[in-house]
């Protein structure tokens, strides 16, 4: 045996690497596709429910089409900037909003088709929206939908007693699979047994911004159900009955129900009857809001409300159905092929209801990280669009008239941990802002044309006149400083500023270290974090100053400023405001727009005089697209829908 | 095996052919290697040129150079090499404070303007270039610094390796990046010597099942892909308890980046020095040590040890580039050094991002690299030519 | 023995050089000998006399650099081999001159078999085919005494013993029938039982194929043997050379006389043994005069003067010798 | 047999190695902060709870452990934490022979050019090939490989127009990864040959062949090179630990999709399952390779008895 090894070997070991080689190789040559372009990272879904990112956003978008769609419309403003608009040439091909603006119903429009054929119906959304929702889809963005009348408890299972609510019994025809769900059972929470509540509720309530008291833990649920005529009474808990939690709460229990028989089943949720989300007919859908909020059409174009078809959902599964080949959308294309990592391979979809204008037959997404490489692969033709030059080289770009760059919604800070002193003092914090040369940070180290920021909102939101903190002026600043107890820097402790690992974090932390040192005295110290721990660390608090960065979802202030609300998840820098609490919630009740601007103002401004944020720079896109692809405008959003650009068609073909 | 009623005679003899083996393997051999090492010219210059950036390195903080960390992101983004000075401003800083001080001694010692100047004076301190320029010296530079501010004071040698990005002379980053690369390198290394030979020598003399025992872990260890479990604990070490603990201890992370790395670095000598001891072990020195009562550690650690130094002194000018190279990488994915903390393989990591088609900064790669490749390539050279002097069989082939 | 014909390798004033970092060593200093067909010639001295280096001259083996051959002429059927090119020689080698080497252990390549390193070289000398090749080779292995050579072809040469190994040895040498064989101290590395056996087994071979033999070794006994003469190497020279038998009857150079007294000798008791005094001579610095002078008992002032030439003496048996002093009358004084 | 009873040890070994791994790994992973859920935006207590359960992340550790123990078993490694749409297999199965072709070429390519040089030095010693030769390889040791990845990109990408500037699929994309790949590997290996090859060519054997008549052709081809493979092979070993390595790197600049940026990607974003598989998947690769090494070992050399 070893002979024959010893003989073969060489040839055995060549035979082996050939084969390998060739076989990865033959993986597959795509041919080339029309449009290439980098979206900067691999998305992590395709699933329109369990993506957040805008990398996710831009793929969602080209493969679903949700009820609207943001698109650019009107004239440039000055800054050559086309405004986005949602508009009803989408599923929806019109709605109308109820006076008081909390009703809004739209019609699907008749020849809006899935790839397979089948029709988009409001059933579809319904059904799609309920799965945003519920509660095992677990869905980062289902806030988006909270507006909608009682989504919330739907999602979130706040229940009270009284309330309808749905079970779905423990029958679920592919275990271990969503959908198809099991038998849904409707009725009446007669009686809510949880171990003692008060206690659970006081420790949960702190550290929960969005949520409101849901459900988790053992419980047992006493339902109503009718039946036929009569109802019929069940005991019903999620959890396993026989399990120890169960059973201590039924010996603890001193009421009427008797506890006897008690039923496993999945989910106990408040009924989505009572949701406001409703298919009245095949093309009809509505949607009842808990207060008028103006900006409903953006969430109705944003991609996580896309439908997706139930029927390939329910055959392939939660996870399968997103895969080519069993995938069926209704955007203007349709998914070929994925390689992770890679690309993703989109094609023309030919039942789009408005095909004829998609111009591009087949996109390249390609996944490329580094800004370097992407770079070259645009400079090479190898790439129609690069979604992100390298900062370094933007000076050299700029010139090009491949450069398409333009501010949008988006804002570059530090977040300052308000409980670390010296950091509790607002005078302390005002110093910092003052002593940080924002222009600098921006003509020499970002260079793409971004503006230093003096309020956390961007400008350009309509209607919202921003609110600003101080300006670059270190005499201002070391006299704060000294008003605050620390003459030329003098008693305080080394500020560590925290960023996470990218070379423009870096470079900026760098500048702002010396800035703080020479105009302030302070001593400043730098602590980088990779991505996944940097999260950690500033949600446990972990920091005093932190680099920080927001993304606008829509084009409204609320989504910049609702997050500084008390304890709000992403506040994350423990401060705490009455006054500012109580204007984010007034904001959402105020039908009026223009006092509800004036509300924001006067919130933004008590956040930029307490400054628990130093806000740097307003973002700016930087694109990089070849000029033979037409239909590319910059907007405020950054948002290029695939479906409306075009080639120059000669000298494309060959 | 010690023999008892061994008569004194005998005894003797046998201290003294130890004795002789170390003369033999300790002094003579490594005269003639030594010999022969001056006698090649390539391993030579290498040596020289390693002890020159060695010695460079630790006085970096004495010599003229500007500020590794101090931008001018306005005026001095990305030039390219030349010979205009800058100055540190220490004299117009002394002038001011002199100035200031003059002022309040004009002034009633205690009243409120002299008070008011003096504070003045004491918050400029804050701001001496010392504390501006050099970010938190510690204890052993801050003297070199202040050293260097009296014999040069404001005369900086001229950014002629150009300035990076931020402004910053590259020339004097590179030399400051030589003390952390070196360090990484040497501490790493020795680190993996350390390990590396004891375990190696432990095995190789023990033998039978705790050798294989032994070996087969190392086996164990050549399968875990390593550069994982130095992300792991490099995060786990940035997490708020384990901080603390090592604040406490003035161990900072990138110390316990010089043991990792050295930590890793110690297979391959652990079996390199294994083999040598295996060969060594029955040699008649050894039997001579057991038999005057040496204790198997002793035995290890004074007679074995010694004689294998020369293959470990070849392979350590193999793994101090290993380690640098390695630090490099993990620089690329940064997770290397921290920032205000320079290394080669960060400035290197800073150059490859601007080569590009568009314009080409190439002063931002070019000395660094050249400082990194210089380095490896004396360390290469120089281990051949102690391998070829501890080895003269190779010689005149 | 007959020199009816002529010789069939001559060797004249061969000097061989190396360069080392410490200066030139001359290896070999103008050595001439003649080898006739069939005989066998033993070439005796202590280890850097030279005999090795003057053996891989006629093979054209010796390094280079560092070695040199600095001139003389290696004869072979009246060709200055010397003068070959490298194609030249590969059809000398291993084809009309072959060679055995000291140590069998490491020889013979361990990372071959046994097979492969016989067959090529008839597959490269006498064209055969594989399957010829290696016929040819079980039959040659069988000759020199491999029982089961079919099977053990096959192995590798860890698998053999020391002695078996030095049959291999010797089958790979004579396989292509050479005109003559080097054995370079074929015998030493192995024990004296097995010595005997390969002595035998050189013997036989050479009746059979009637090869001429250049034996080196520096044992007499083996010497006495096997070798009709013998010629005694000093320091790169050729000191002595004359019939075996002239040799043993009487000595002319101290040295050999030196080497025949070291020798154990069945006749004498274990006192008689006399090793030479001092050491080796430092090849980079020869002593003035005659080389071996400083350990030489009968050594006169001239002897540090002048470097002996080779004197033939005529007679019955050529026998050369280079000495200064006759030490055939002392050395009888000496022994009596 | 020999080779059997060899292979079904190294196997056992093997199962011990990737237990201690995932053990280990394991526990760090859990112990690091940062958890595989953490996203730019805080989720709601409610999702997180939810997504905890999806995952099994809210059961004791224990049953985690033992759980994930049982279906790695079963080489199920389960969902992908942060790629949603793929289990930690199909994503191990896409990019495992991407990593494994680039590995490959970049090996062949340094096994090929390094003994080259390496034997050319060797029987040239001295001579200007050997220096140049040995300058060169220096040099591939030297030079991190990013660096030389820029340099080359600069050189043949743009300025020679020889090669796309990055991408996968066709044979002129992988040309210059592997070679960056292969570049430093290709310098240790001309080094360790042409040193084994001084050190085999000065044995007593190879004088035995050339008084055979062998030309230096053979000799140095048939009977040296054999001696010289060994250094050279024992060095394979841990050179296939940086060959991975080194692709990490390189996968990035040259936006391959092999396992190197999962790898590292899983790590940092702490995909708990996804980093598990790759880190196993190396494991059991480089456990592999490693037997594999030494059975070349005692292939190439007949002494050596495989235990």
């Amino acid at each position: 045996m070893v002979r024959i090894l010893r003989k073969y070997f060489p040839v055995f070991l060549l035979l082996i690497a050939g084969i390998s080689v060739v076989w990865a190789i033959n993986l597959g040559t795509l041919p080339p596709a029309d449009f290439v372009f980098n979206n900067g990272t691999e998305v992590k879904t395709i699933d329109p429910a369990k993506a957040t990112g805008v990398p996710e956003g831009r793929v969602i978008n080209a493969l679903y089409e949700g009820l609207l769609r943001s698109v650019p419309d009107g004239e440039p403003d000055e800054l050559g900037r086309t405004p986005t608009k949602p508009k009803a040439v989408a599923m929806a091909d019109s709605y109308q909003v109820s006076e008081d603006g909390t009703v809004y119903s739209f019609h699907i429009r008749e020849n809006a088709n899935w790839t397979n054929g089948d029709p988009v119906t409001a059933e579809d959304f319904a059904w799609s929206w309920m799965r945003f929702l519920h509660p095992e889809t677990a869905s980062e963005y289902n806030y988006q939908l909270f507006y909608v009348k009682n989504a919330q408890k739907f999602a979130s299972v706040d229940l009270h007693i009284g309330d309808p609510v749905e079970v779905e019994m423990d029958d679920r025809p592919v275990s271990g699979q969503m959908f198809p769900r099991g038998t849904v059972r409707r009725g009446t929470l007669l009686e809510l047994i949880q171990p003692d509540a008060d206690e659970e509720h006081a420790e949960e309530g702190g550290d929960d911004g969005h949520g409101g008291g849901g459900i988790s833990g053992p419980a047992l649920f006493v339902v109503e159900f009718p039946s036929g005529d009569s109802t019929e009474i069940q005991v019903v808990t999620t959890q396993d009955p026989t399990d120890q939690a169960i059973q201590s709460l039924v010996d603890s229990y001193h009421g009427e129900q008797d506890l006897t028989t008690i039923t496993s089943v999945q989910h106990v949720l408040f009924d989505f009857d009572h949701v406001g989300i409703k298919a009245k007919s095949l093309h009809d859908f509505e949607v009842t809001l808990n207060s008028p909020t103006p900006y409903f059409p953006e969430l109705a174009a944003f991609y996580p409300l896309h439908p997706v078809h139930r029927g390939s959902l329910e055959k392939h599964g939660d996870r399968e159905f997103t895969k080519p080949g069993f995938i069926v959308s209704n955007g203007p294309f349709v998914l070929r092929e994925r390689r992770i990592r890679d690309r993703l391979r989109l094609v023309k979809n030919e039942h789009y209801w408005n095909a004829e204008s998609v111009a591009l037959n087949s996109i390249d997404v390609l996944a490329i990280q580094s800004e370097t490489t992407s770079l070259n692969m645009f400079l090479n033709g190898q790439l129609d669009w690069d979604t992100k030059p390298p900062n370094t080289l933007v000076p050299m770009l700029r010139d090009r008239d491949e450069f398409v760059s333009t501010p949008f919604l988006a804002v570059y800070f530090y977040r300052i941990n308000t409980s670390k002193p010296p950091l509790d003092n607002p005078l302390v914090r005002q110093a910092l802002n003052m002593g940080i040369d924002k222009k600098s940070i921006v003509d020499n180290i970002v260079k793409g044309g971004q503006v230093p920021a003096r309020s956390l909102v961007p400008p350009g939101m309509n209607g919202h006149q921003s609110s600003f903190c101080g300006e670059y002026n270190p005499q201002e600043a070391q006299r704060l400083l000294a008003e605050a107890g620390f003459p030329n820097g003098k008693g305080l402790p080394t500020i560590e500023i925290l960023y996470n690992t990218a070379d423009s974090h870096r470079d900026i932390a760098e500048v702002i270290q010396q800035d703080w040192k020479k105009n302030l005295g302070i001593n400043v110290s730098l602590r980088n974090l990779e991505w996944g721990t940097f999260l950690d660390t500033l949600r446990i608090g972990d920091y005093m100053v932190s680099r920080s960065g927001w993304i606008g979802d829509y084009a409204d202030p609320n989504t910049f400023l609702d997050m500084w609300v008390t304890d709000g998840p992403n506040n994350q820098t423990k401060w705490s405001n009455a006054f500012y609490d109580e204007g984010i919630e007034r904001a959402k009740y105020e039908p009026d727009p223009a006092k509800r601007m004036e509300i924001f103002q006067q919130i933004e401004q008590k956040l930029m005089d307490e400054q628990p944020i130093i806000p740097i720079y307003f973002y700016v896109s930087l694109n990089m697209v070849n000029i033979r692809v037409h239909g590319f405008s910059a907007n405020l959003q950054d948002v290029h829908p695939l479906h409306l650009l075009s080639l120059e068609s000669d000298g494309a073909e060959d | 095996m010690p023999i008892p009623n061994q008569p004194p005679s005998e005894l003797e003899r046998l201290a003294a052919i130890l004795q002789e083996a170390h003369d033999v393997h300790g002094v003579s051999l490594w005269a003639d290697a030594w010999k022969r090492l001056k006698r090649n010219k390539a391993a030579m210059i290498s040596l020289w040129s390693l002890l020159t950036i060695v010695l460079l390195a630790i006085l970096t903080p004495l010599l003229p150079l500007q500020s590794p960390i101090y931008q001018d992101v306005k005026n001095r983004e990305l030039l390219p090499p030349q010979w205009e000075g800058f100055s540190l401003g220490i004299k117009q800083y002394d002038e001011e404070t002199a100035r200031l001080i003059a002022e309040a001694d004009l002034q009633v010692a205690g009243n409120a303007k002299h008070k008011e100047l003096m504070t003045e004076v004491e918050a400029r301190e804050q701001k001496h270039p010392i504390n501006l320029y050099w970010n938190d010296p510690n204890f052993l530079t801050k003297p070199l610094i202040s050293l260097r501010l009296l014999l040069f004071g404001d005369f900086c040698i001229p950014s002629i390796f150009g300035t990076d990005k931020l402004g910053r002379d590259v020339l004097s980053r590179v030399f400051w990046g030589s003390r952390i690369s070196l360090a990484c390198g040497f501490i790493a290394t020795l680190v993996s010597l350390m390990i590396g030979v004891s375990y190696g020598a432990i095995s190789g003399y023990m033998g039978g099942w705790v050798d294989n025992l032994m070996m087969r872990l190392v086996d164990v260890f050549y399968s875990i892909p390593f550069i994982f479990i130095v992300i792991f604990i490099m995060s786990f070490l940035s997490s708020p308890d384990v901080r603390e603990v090592l604040q406490e201890y003035h161990i900072g992370q990138i110390h316990v980046f010089f043991l990792l790395i050295g930590a890793i670095y110690w297979l391959t000598m652990a079996r390199v020095v294994r083999g040598q001891v295996i060969s060594l072990k029955n040699e008649q020195f050894v039997e001579a040590a057991k038999t005057i009562g040496a204790t198997r550690m002793q035995i290890v650690f004074r007679h074995l040890v010694p004689n294998v130094m020369g293959i470990v002194i070849v392979y350590l000018t193999l793994t101090i580039p290993a380690v640098i190279r390695f630090e490099a990488f993990l620089s690329f994915l940064g997770m290397g050094v921290e920032a205000p903390n320079i290394s080669w393989g960060l400035l290197v990591n800073e150059g490859v991002q601007v080569i590009t088609i568009i314009k080409t900064y190439w002063w931002m790669i070019a000395f660094s690299g050249m400082a990194l490749a210089t380095t490896l390539f004396a360390l290469n050279f120089l281990g051949d030519g102690v391998r070829d002097a501890l080895d003269p069989k190779l010689k005149n082939k | 023995m007959s020199h009816s014909t002529e010789p069939i390798l001559q060797i004249q004033n061969l000097q061989v050089e190396f360069h080392t970092d410490s200066g030139v060593v001359r290896a070999v200093n103008g050595v001439s000998f003649d080898l006739y067909p069939g005989e066998t010639l033993g070439i005796v001295g202590e280890s850097g006399s030279g005999k090795s280096v003057t053996n891989l001259s006629l093979m054209g083996l010796i390094p280079q650099p560092p070695g040199k051959i600095a001139g003389g002429k290696v004869l072979y059927n009246g060709q200055n081999l010397l003068e070959l090119n490298q194609r030249q020689w590969q059809q000398v080698r291993g084809k009309k001159i072959a060679m055995i080497f000291q140590d069998p252990m490491t020889a013979l390549n361990p990372f071959l078999t046994v097979e492969e390193q016989l067959i090529e070289v008839t597959m490269l000398h006498m064209q055969l085919n594989r399957a010829q090749a290696t016929e040819h080779a079980i039959e040659i292995l069988r000759k020199v005494g491999i029982p089961g050579a079919e099977k053990r072809i096959r192995d590798y040469p860890h698998q053999f013993s020391g002695g078996m190994r030095q049959r291999v040895m010797i089958a790979m040498a004579i396989s292509c029938q050479p005109d003559i064989l080097i054995a370079d101290e074929p015998t030493t590395a192995l024990d004296v039982t097995i010595q005997a056996q390969i002595l035998e087994l050189m013997k036989s071979m050479q009746e059979e194929f009637g090869t001429a033999i250049i034996f080196i070794t520096h044992d007499l006994g083996v010497v006495a043997s096997i070798c009709d003469r013998v010629m005694v190497m000093y320091a790169g020279r050729k000191v002595e050379q004359s019939t075996t038998r002239e040799i043993f009857r009487q000595p002319r150079h101290p040295y050999t006389v030196g080497l025949l007294n070291s020798a154990p000798r069945w006749d004498q008791g274990e006192d008689d043994l006399q090793a030479i005094d001092g050491q080796p001579p430092d090849l980079l610095n020869l002593p003035l005069g005659c080389s071996f002078n400083p350990r030489c008992q009968f050594v006169q002032d001239s002897c540090l003067q002048d470097t002996p030439p080779l004197v033939a003496l005529e007679g019955e048996t050529p026998h050369q010798h280079a000495c200064l002093q006759d030490i055939t009358q002392t050395e009888e004084d000496h022994s009596s | 047999m020999q080779v059997l009873t060899f292979l079904l040890k190294r196997f056992g070994w093997m199962i011990i190695t990737v237990w201690i791994v995932f053990t280990v790994s394991f526990f760090l992973m859990r112990q690091i902060p940062g958890g595989p859920l953490n996203g730019e935006r805080v989720l709601s207590e409610a999702v997180r709870a939810r997504l905890e359960a999806r995952y099994n992340l809210d059961a004791p550790i224990s049953e985690q452990y033992f759980t994930h123990l049982w279906n790695t078993v079963r080489l199920d490694f389960g969902p992908s934490f942060k790629l949603q749409d793929y289990t930690v297999n199909e994503i191990l199965a896409q990019g495992f022979p991407v990593s494994a072709a680039l590995g490959i070429l970049g090996m062949v390519f340094a096994i090929t050019i390094g003994m080259t040089s390496g034997v050319v030095s060797a029987v040239r010693r001295n001579s200007a090939y050997d220096y140049s030769f040995m300058m060169m390889a220096t040099l591939g040791i030297a030079i991190p490989n990013f660096v030389l990845a820029a340099m080359l990109i600069v050189i043949f990408v743009f300025n020679l127009q020889m090669f796309p500037a990055a991408g996968w699929g066709d044979l002129n994309q992988i040309i210059l990864p592997a070679f960056c790949l292969g570049a430093p590997f290709a310098g240790y290996i001309a080094r360790l040959t042409r040193t084994g090859m001084l050190e085999v060519l000065g044995n007593d054997y190879i004088r035995t062949a050339y008084a055979k008549g062998l030309s230096p052709r053979t000799v140095v081809m048939k009977h040296g090179l054999r001696g010289a493979l060994l250094p050279v092979v024992s060095y394979l070993g841990p050179a296939i630990a940086g060959i991975l390595t080194g692709s990490l790197v390189l996968e990035r600049i040259f936006v391959i999709p092999g396992m190197g940026s999962h790898f590292i990607e899983a790590a940092i974003q702490r995909d708990y399952t996804l980093a598990m598989g790759a880190l196993l998947t190396y494991t059991v690769l480089l456990f592999g390779m490693n037997t594999l090494v030494d059975l070349a070992y005692s292939i190439i050399d007949p002494r050596v008895k495989l235990e």
